[in-house]
């Protein structure tokens, strides 16, 4: 059952390019069937879960190829699965502009497959077969355009996600030798009749392993691979580089937090000190570049570096609210930052229009498209009623309450990168909406809003910006849940 | 404000971009967000070309060997460690020599039952007079074993680098009868009388090398050396009437497989503790020692072969 | 420094010799000179192997008489060993004379830097 | 509380139906013909959402929580009398700067957008005012800000769009610097809820009180962004001059009034004045506050464009209040809700004769505007008597605050300060007088050698002037029953 | 004694005695000679192996009538035996990989020359992997430089020559050093054969006699090896060697011949010096720093590499670094690593050159990277299997990399003094060598617009397709079960202590 939901995108996937579809539309209904069918299983899963562990292969020695449902993987995966089908239905449409279609649903659908794997993985080397198999599946996605940048973008890609895991590869290790198993336990493996006297040594080679999962991340001297990735098609930025893989390194730290190392062994120590530093810095790195940044995709690129930097922030708190208001930003940013990418997605489908300054009165051309990114850019700003407010408060009341001095300036760290947001966010809702006086209306006359297909995901998303902002307490008591480990 | 300041060095000093922020006239960051769009990539042929030219002026220098300082100097220190470090090895291996067990002793740890039993048992156990053939052909075969298929090897990556095909063959030829001697008389002449006694003589120490100093290696060498004279003296033409590549090829197959064919035999007898058919005949006898004699002799074909062939590739690229 | 280094004068000489082929082969940048320095460390090798072998008094192993006593003769073992590291420095020596022909009749010199340069120069 | 919900939610809801029905035409023309049922609706709306804000202090006194946010993050509403003045204050100048901008925004474009964001601005500031934990508060300031901001860039100009930008910016990153000491003070306090005297938790007193100053200074300086105190008043001056003259208006005497709200909660509901008394948080705030007054009579009396000294003394008059409030003593804090309203009509009146003048004229700089007076005489009484309050002479209400504040000040006994502050405000006032009547002398008498000849009646029309005279005659007659008012101002800060 | 007993033996012998024979064969002859004594002495090693296996210890096999210390002897225990079956099946599949490629490099009339020295290639190697005497594995150790020296220069370029020529310098430095050290410790134990040197070295350190000299010809031998195996600093003639020779040449040298001697250091280590009296020398700190830096600058030196095989010629300097790196660690668990990473890089690196060279013909045999743009889409199996190569060689699970790169960390961890610096060391090689490799792999999958050169198709290249699929199962093989290979390389070295 649990390796199923994994091989069903693997299977769907392959099979794009060797079913001859006759038309378009057979294409998109085989795909859509498999991936809805694959995320309701992933749900049923998910309710119905059980707390075995489904052993798929031994690889060597003690280490394992395994699955296992547990609360984190719940959130991912659900996560996931709830988007994976409107991005589909969206790329549909995007990709009708797009040459080697087949090639990208390929390697699309084997994104999926691959990301539930590191949701589902049950231990450690699992997840870590994973997280390389997803650096090497969405590399063609990256550079599915063939151009130039899209060659230099997938490289710097490769090169970022590969050595990262390299390093990340040391915690593993670590955890191998110094643990009493790789599984995943809340708390953490580590065994202290091991690390006794080895304290600094696995302290440095946590903070290493957070720097290599923190690629995927995009926490700051390796970030820069992210906005050069945003020449991939939207559909693959919006939902790979927003959600699924560069969640995957901030899930793939929270799990090497809390569920390997564990807190108590990190918590107060230098380490804990070092990455917040690290992720501090790169929530206000990733706004002011994102302030300077002129082109559309590659400004909300930064805005993802910030925010993702939010996660790992509520991360390093290392405190079971820490890991809630990490939960929270987790599920409620890759809401928020799919819609926006959607939306700039839509602009480029519809206008072609790449640049911010490009965007001058569209605003009245494209009302839902631009109404739906002005809800969004208020939603990743933080203002209260809308999803971005709650996460942000669930991350500085996890700070707060952890009483740690840099956390409290992490606060502030917070409260900066918003109001940069706010710059970066809303002088495009103010360009598109008040173009200015001298604005020729000509020259954005054709344009108008996307198709259902575009806008349908666009407006569930948005809906549940909404209600996430204003009622999100089942699934905050649910991050609680599982931050308390009683799932 | 006693004194008035031209404007332009006015607006420079902090009180007055101070006043201006006060007054809300400037912002931090209006400059920032106006941005040009940034350049799309354009292919630069006139760039690509100079940047070429500038790697080829680059490389110039670089291989410019003459006047390069950078690499005279790499030179001098390359050639300055190598002669530190060697000074340093002779000096590490003369403190390891001083630590060596003295020289001309008996009572060293290489004088110890193995060659003891060499001495003790070899004429019995090998037939063989002189021990140390005895030793390197039958206690250690496989080692010569080795030894000569070493030979075999060099000659195949000689023949190889320096075999010539057919055209080249004779264009080399040509070039070849240029130089050579031809006609020497007195050469010839001492030749006539040397030759024979040279190959008689190799033909006796291969014979005699399980019974004295000798053996195939150095018998075949001497012969190898007759068959140089020979060449010498009366050139390409007159050996290859009994000597040429076809030769050399079946002499050796036939020497080595024998060779092979016969240790392996030995061997296998040897490892699974058969009993050998090999006779070892009377020690001091020309025929005793078992293997070794006829051993000795495919060497010595070998060898002989392989000397000629050396010189007359090197000479010439082909027989 | 330990006791025996003038009692082994011999094998000192060897290791002088052996580094100074070890130089040359380093060192020289004339093809022909390396193959010389080549043989300089195998003769030298050879001579310490031989001093390895001997004993005062003794004689080669060569059985006269049929004295088959350990008191009579020299250890063998090293003059084999000699034997045959001498057919494996033939065969190199062979080879690497063959490799600097090939390369003399191409390049014209003897030189190896000169040849890198010019390969260099080639481009290939 | 249906009039609370009410008054907030229809002018929201109202203002989106404009936004949406009135949708202009993309080419950029002017509405023209069809402006009436436009106007026709929003003095509709208007009205009524001013009987409902005004309805509801009279039906509903105790909180109610509209929903949570979370779990511990009610939205939550209740009216007390310091909400009910400042949206007294905001309905009054909100009805009559909307009426005005009947009329003057007839030269501008796209007006339904305009009254839409109006409406909402209404709905908003009802929703601020009625305010019943610092949740719900600052949840509506972030909101006030972002729906004031079209107002701000209206015209659509380079410059406009710039100012917008800029008071967003100054705005929000003050709301975030309050966003912080919200995040600190909820662990910190048992409630987030207005209570009067503070909700401080003792153990977090003892704990960390050194920490909770900071809090509380920031705090200060977050909320005071909005109300224009210095180092963050540089939008004030930049907003003011590009908006259309009863934005101006509604920005100068109730928006910024927001932020003097914010801080009247934070200090007497949240923190308690106890807790903040004679600290260095006070003693650093009120320089603060002396500094912006001072400086923003510096530089309204060097600045030659008329809307843009009104914004510096804006700047300079709104921290009068802060002043008073920094001193945290009864006298001050009745000179201080006093000045509130004083300034909020009297800047309001200013605001909307500036506008008129430009309107009608076009004349934005103070020295083209030699012999106004004897163009729209009545516009440049009003002025005249608007600015007499606003400098304090009797009888107006602007005496009478700094009266109160004067006063406060002598009897606070803090060292320096209690003397300099009433110094400082004397010298502020007289500068006041030194940037603001010289266009009525300039205006009445514009010299001997002014050519009289080229001037016409230019008096506006009723629509205008209408609301002029309102907000020029309620300082008037705040000042006239000086003891009246304060007695209501005393029973609300003693009954809070 | 059980027939089998004989198979090493006769691996040996068939492999040399076929090299002769293929001597007076015709070139199509010889090649069949060839792949049937590879295909035999394979399965002779296979059947060895599982005899092994099944026994569970090894054995003695007596060259000639006489015992040690007497006569030569050679061994065999499970490592050897799996070596050996090893190096058979990479040889067969490099051979097969690159034959289609020989007509074009080699002048017909020497291809049964190139078959000579591949089979006494063979040979020698089979020789070193199951000798028990340092004198026949000196001989031996020469016979491969040689032939290795042959299979350089067999494709007559000048670089190749120029590069045999270099190879045979450091290659006798090697020798000579070796010789030395090993003459050095005949004088201390008066043995040739490894159990019996053994032994006596035990007692000399017991004795605490000729301690100084004991090191010196340790190190010396240890140098020897170092160089012939091209370890970081003595790297020089590797890139031309590799990068010109013909591909099976690149593809046996760079995976086969190194190995062969680093294998024998590994005897020389275990059953000459002893394991832990080797570990308590500081050789193996030595050891551990230019593996450590050869794993650095083998891989700087491959990213400023333009040319595909020279490039994967400097990622063998890279890797070997990983193998000395291993030996330094001084434990089992790095010595298990070290051997493994030999299988693994072995596997990948002849996988790597025989792609390459699929890849270069579709590109007018231009080996620039500039003229490699989409060279994958023109030969797709080419592409495949360089990017599975690459990818092993990056470390990704699924493949054999990971593993080593695994073991070596796992073995790292537990060395007190070592550990940061290796783990460390490993992961910025990794970064590296994803760098360079995945340069390649995206290039090769990059289409540049019209490319002037045509592809080929399945068909064309039947065999060479089959060889690169058996190469990356080998590869996957070794990835993924690699829990059985660990455990007989566990077996072998505990053989042979």
């Amino acid at each position: 059952m649990i390796i199923s939901v994994i091989l069903i995108p693997f299977i769907a996937g392959i099979l794009v390019p060797i079913i001859p579809f006759q038309k378009r539309w057979q294409k998109e209904v085989f795909l859509e069937t498999a991936v809805v069918l694959n995320s309701i299983l992933v749900w049923y899963l998910l309710l119905h879960h059980s707390d075995s562990t489904f052993l798929l292969a031994h690889f060597t020695g003690n280490l394992n190829i395994s699955f296992r449902v547990d609360g984190m993987s719940m959130v991912f995966a659900g996560l996931v699965s709830a988007l994976w089908p409107f991005a589909t239905l969206y790329a549909f449409e995007y990709m009708t502009k797009e040459k080697h279609e087949n090639v990208f649903f390929l390697f699309y659908t084997l994104t999926y497959g691959v990301t539930l794997g590191i949701a589902l993985a049950a231990n450690l080397l699992t997840m870590y077969f994973f997280y390389e198999l997803l650096t090497l599946v969405t590399v063609p996605l990256v550079m599915h355009t063939l151009t130039r940048e899209a060659i230099l973008a997938s490289r710097k890609y490769l090169y970022y996600s590969l050595g990262g895991a390299a390093f990340a590869f040391l915690g593993l290790i670590m955890v191998i030798v110094y643990g009493s198993t790789t599984d995943f336990i809340l708390g953490g493996v580590l065994d202290p009749a091991k690390t006794v006297g080895k304290t600094n040594v696995l302290l440095l080679i946590y903070v290493m392993a957070f720097m290599g999962f923190g690629v995927k991340a995009a926490v700051c001297p390796f970030n820069s691979w992210l906005p050069q990735a945003s020449v991939a098609p939207t559909p693959v930025t919006a939902l790979l580089h927003a959600v699924a893989v560069v969640k995957s390194g901030a899930f793939a730290i929270i799990r090497l937090t809390y569920y390997s190392f564990g807190t108590d062994f990190l918590k107060g120590t230098w380490a804990q000190d070092v990455v917040m530093a690290v992720v501090m810095f790169t929530i206000v790195y990733g706004c002011s570049r994102a302030v300077k940044e002129t082109h559309l995709k590659r400004r909300l690129a930064y805005s993802t570096i910030s925010n993702l930097s939010y996660i790992l922030f509520g991360a390093v708190i290392m405190t079971p609210l820490g890991l809630v208001g990490a939960l929270t930003h987790l599920v409620f940013h890759a809401v928020m930052k799919i819609s926006s990418f959607f939306c700039a997605g839509a602009i480029m489908h519809q206008t072609d229009r790449h640049y911010v300054h490009e965007l001058n009165g569209l605003g009245y051309k494209m009302p839902c498209v631009f109404g739906i990114f002005t809800v969004a850019s208020l939603a990743l700003m933080g203002v209260p009623g809308l999803a971005g407010f709650v996460s942000k408060w669930n991350l500085a009341q996890a700070a707060v309450e952890s009483g740690n001095p840099l956390a409290w300036g992490g606060i502030a760290c917070l409260l900066v990168s918003a109001l940069l947001t706010a710059i970066y966010m809303l002088t495009i809702v103010v360009r598109a909406f008040f173009p200015g006086k001298d604005f020729d209306y000509g020259t954005v006359s054709g344009i108008r809003d996307p198709n259902w297909k575009m806008l349908l995901p666009l407006f569930i998303f948005t809906v549940f910006i909404i209600l996430f902002g204003v009622y999100s307490q089942p699934l905050v008591d649910f991050f609680m849940e599982v931050a308390g480990g009683n799932i | 404000m006693s004194k008035k300041r031209p404007a332009s060095e006015y607006q420079k000093t902090f009180a007055f971009r101070f006043f201006r922020w006060l007054s809300g006239e400037k912002d931090p960051y209006i400059g920032e967000m106006e941005m040009h769009p940034q350049e799309e990539y354009q292919p630069d042929r006139e760039a690509a070309l100079r940047h070429e030219r500038e790697h080829d002026a680059i490389m110039d220098k670089v291989y410019d060997t003459e006047h390069n300082r950078s690499l005279h100097l790499f030179h001098r220190l390359y050639q300055a460690t190598s002669i530190l470090f060697c000074l340093f090895l002779i000096a590490l291996l003369l403190v390891t020599i001083s630590y060596l067990p003295a020289t001309g002793t008996v009572n060293r740890p290489v004088n110890n039952e193995v060659a003891k039993r060499y001495i003790e048992k070899g004429l019995e156990e090998t037939g063989a007079v002189n021990i140390v053939a005895g030793m390197i052909l039958d206690y250690r075969a496989f080692d010569t074993l080795g030894e000569s298929h070493v030979l075999f090897v060099a000659t195949i990556t000689v023949l190889i680098l320096l075999r010539l095909n057919k055209t080249q063959k004779d264009e080399a030829e040509i070039s070849d009868r240029r130089f050579e001697p031809k006609n020497d008389a007195i050469l010839q002449l001492v030749a006539t009388f040397l030759v024979p006694v040279i190959i008689i003589f190799g033909i006796y120490i291969i014979l005699n090398g399980h019974l004295g100093p000798g053996g195939g290696f150095s018998g075949g060498a001497v012969i190898g050396a007759g068959l140089v004279l020979y060449l010498n003296a009366f050139g390409f033409k007159k050996t290859e009437r009994f000597f040429t590549e076809k030769t050399y090829k079946w002499v050796c197959f036939f020497s080595l497989s024998f060779y092979c064919l016969a240790k392996s035999y030995s061997f296998y007898t040897g490892a699974n503790q058969l009993h050998s058919v090999i006779p070892k005949g009377t020690p001091g006898a020309i025929l005793s020692s078992g293997l070794i004699l006829p051993l000795n002799i495919a060497v010595g074909l070998v060898v002989a072969c392989t000397i000629y062939a050396f010189y007359a590739m090197f000479r010439k690229g082909g027989f | 420094m330990g006791p025996n280094l003038f009692t082994n004068y011999g094998e000192a000489v060897s290791a002088v010799l052996f580094c100074i082929g070890f130089t040359n082969l380093l060192l020289q940048t004339n093809l022909i000179k390396k193959i010389i320095g080549l043989n300089i460390m195998d003769s030298a090798i050879y001579l310490f192997l031989a001093e390895k072998g001997y004993i005062a008094g003794r004689v080669a192993p060569i059985v006269v008489n049929g004295v088959t006593s350990t008191e009579a003769y020299i250890n063998p073992i090293p003059s084999g060993l000699v034997l045959t590291g001498i057919v494996v420095s033939v065969s190199v020596t062979a080879l690497m004379l063959s490799l600097t022909i090939r390369l003399y009749t191409r390049y014209h010199t003897l030189n190896l830097d000169e040849i890198s340069m010019q390969l260099k120069k080639e481009g290939k | 509380m249906y009039f609370i919900l009410l008054s907030i939610f229809f002018p929201i809801l109202a203002g989106l139906f404009l936004l949406i029905r009135f949708r202009t035409p993309l080419s950029g023309e002017k509405a023209g013909t069809d402006r009436k049922p436009l106007l026709v609706l929003t003095g509709i709306f208007l009205v009524i959402t001013a009987v409902f804000a005004f309805a509801a202090p009279l039906t509903a006194r105790e909180g109610f929580t509209l929903f949570y946010l979370t779990e511990t993050l009610p939205i939550y509403f209740r009216i007390d009398s310091v909400g009910q003045l400042f949206s007294l204050l905001a309905v009054i100048v909100l009805l009559c700067a909307g009426f005005f901008s009947f009329s003057y925004m007839k030269h501008e474009e796209r007006e339904s957008r305009y009254y839409g964001f109006y409406l909402i601005l209404f709905g908003v500031l009802n929703a601020l005012c009625f305010a019943g934990n610092l949740i719900t508060f600052y949840l509506f300031f972030e909101l006030l800000t972002l729906s004031s901001m079209p107002l701000v860039l209206h015209n659509g100009s380079r410059e406009a769009i710039m100012a917008g930008l800029k008071y967003l910016f100054y705005s929000l990153c003050g709301a975030y610097g309050a966003l912080f000491g919200i995040y600190f003070l909820y662990q910190s306090c048992d409630t987030l809820t207005f209570t009067a005297g503070g909700v401080l938790k003792e153990t977090a007193v003892t704990q960390h009180g050194g920490f909770l100053l900071l809090t509380a200074f920031v705090m200060l300086l977050g909320f005071g962004v909005k109300a224009g105190m210095f180092p963050m008043h540089a939008w004030l001056p930049t907003a003011h001059p590009v908006a259309p003259a009863p934005a101006s208006a509604v920005l100068s005497a109730v928006i910024v009034k927001a932020g003097v709200l914010a801080v009247v909660r934070i200090t007497g509901y949240i923190f308690g004045t106890g807790f903040l008394r004679g600290t260095w948080v006070q003693t650093v705030w009120m320089c603060l506050t002396l500094i912006t007054v001072f400086m923003g009579s510096m530089l309204a009396y060097r600045e030659p464009v008329l809307k843009k000294r009104l914004a510096y003394s804006t700047v300079s008059q709104l921290s009068y209040i802060l002043f008073g409030l920094a001193v945290m003593n009864e006298a001050s804090l009745v000179g201080s809700l006093f000045q509130v309203l004083a300034h909020g009509f009297v800047k309001a009146a200013l605001f909307l004769c500036a506008g008129a003048i430009i309107y009608k004229t076009g004349k934005t700089r103070v020295e083209e505007m030699r012999g106004i007076g004897k163009e729209m005489p009545l516009t440049m009484w009003c002025w005249t008597i608007a600015s007499l309050g606003l400098v304090g002479i009797p009888p107006t209400g602007g005496f009478v605050s700094k009266w109160y504040l004067a006063l406060g000040s002598l009897k606070s006994g803090l060292p320096v300060l209690d003397v300099l502050g009433p110094i400082i405000l004397l010298v502020s006032a007289l500068l006041t007088a030194g940037y603001l009547l010289p266009l009525t002398i300039h205006g009445f008498f514009p010299g001997g050698d002014y050519d009289y000849s080229g001037l016409q009646k230019k008096e506006p029309r009723k629509l205008m002037t209408v609301p002029i005279l309102i907000l020029t005659s309620l300082p008037v007659v705040i000042g006239l029953f000086p003891d009246t008012i304060a007695g209501i101002i005393l029973m609300a800060v003693k009954g809070r | 004694m059980n027939f089998i007993c004989n198979f090493p033996f006769f691996s040996i012998l068939l492999s040399l005695f076929s090299g002769t024979v293929c001597s007076v064969l015709p070139a199509k002859a010889a090649k069949a000679v060839n792949r049937v004594v590879i295909i035999a002495v394979g399965l002779m090693s296979a059947v060895l192996l599982l005899y092994l296996l099944s026994t569970g210890e090894s054995f003695i096999y007596w060259m000639g009538h006489f015992p040690a210390p007497w006569g030569n002897e050679i061994r065999a225990g499970v490592l050897e035996a799996g070596m050996a079956l090893f190096f058979c099946i990479i040889m067969y599949l490099s051979m097969a990989g690159g034959a289609h490629k020989l007509p074009g490099e080699v002048v017909e009339s020497k291809h049964n020359l190139y078959y000579i020295l591949v089979n006494l290639l063979l040979s020698s190697l089979l020789a070193l992997v199951y000798t028990n005497d340092m004198f026949t594995a000196y001989v031996f150790v020469e016979i491969n430089t040689i032939s290795a020296c042959g299979l350089i220069m067999i494709r007559q370029v000048g670089r190749t020559i120029e590069a045999a020529v270099r190879y045979m310098i450091m290659s006798l430095l090697g020798s000579g050093l070796l010789l030395f050290g090993l003459c050095i410790m005949y004088d201390l134990t008066g043995h040739l054969l490894m159990s019996n040197i053994k032994e006596s070295v035990a007692q000399l350190i017991a004795a605490g006699e000729y301690q100084i000299p004991l090191i010196v010809s340790v190190a010396l031998m240890c140098i020897g090896l170092c160089i012939k195996s091209a370890l970081f600093p003595f790297h020089a003639w590797l890139p031309d060697a590799y990068g010109y020779s013909t591909v099976s040449s690149a593809a046996i040298l760079s995976s086969l011949v190194s190995k062969g001697y680093i294998f024998l250091l590994i005897k020389i280590i275990y059953r000459v010096i002893g394991f832990d009296i080797f570990n308590s020398t500081r050789i193996i700190d030595v050891l551990f720093v230019f593996g450590l830096m050869g794993m650095i600058f083998g891989s700087l030196s491959a990213i400023k590499e333009n040319d595909i095989r020279r490039m994967i010629a400097f990622s063998s300097v890279a890797q070997i670094g990983y193998i000395y790196m291993g030996f330094g660690m001084g434990t089992q668990a790095g010595m298990v690593a070290s051997v493994f990473h030999i299988l693994s890089h072995a596997a990948t690196k002849s996988l790597l050159f025989i792609a390459a060279i699929g890849l270069t013909d579709v590109s007018g045999g231009s080996r620039k990277f500039i003229d490699l743009t989409g060279a994958a889409y023109r030969n797709k199996w080419a592409g495949v299997a360089f990017t599975a190569g690459s990818l092993s060689m990056v470390g990704i699970p699924l493949f054999s990399g990971f593993i080593s790169k695994l073991l070596f960390a796992q073995a790292a961890v537990q060395v007190e003094g070592k550990m940061l610096a290796s783990l460390i060391v490993l992961g910025i090689s990794t970064v590296l060598n994803a760098i360079y490799f995945m340069k390649t792999v995206i290039r090769i999958y990059t289409t540049a617009g019209e490319s002037p050169y045509s592809g080929v198709t399945f068909r064309d290249m039947k065999a060479y397709a089959v060889t690169l699929l058996f190469f990356i199962l080998l590869n996957v093989a070794l990835g993924v079960s690699s829990q059985p290979v660990v455990n007989m390389i566990e077996q072998g070295l505990a053989m042979f202590a």
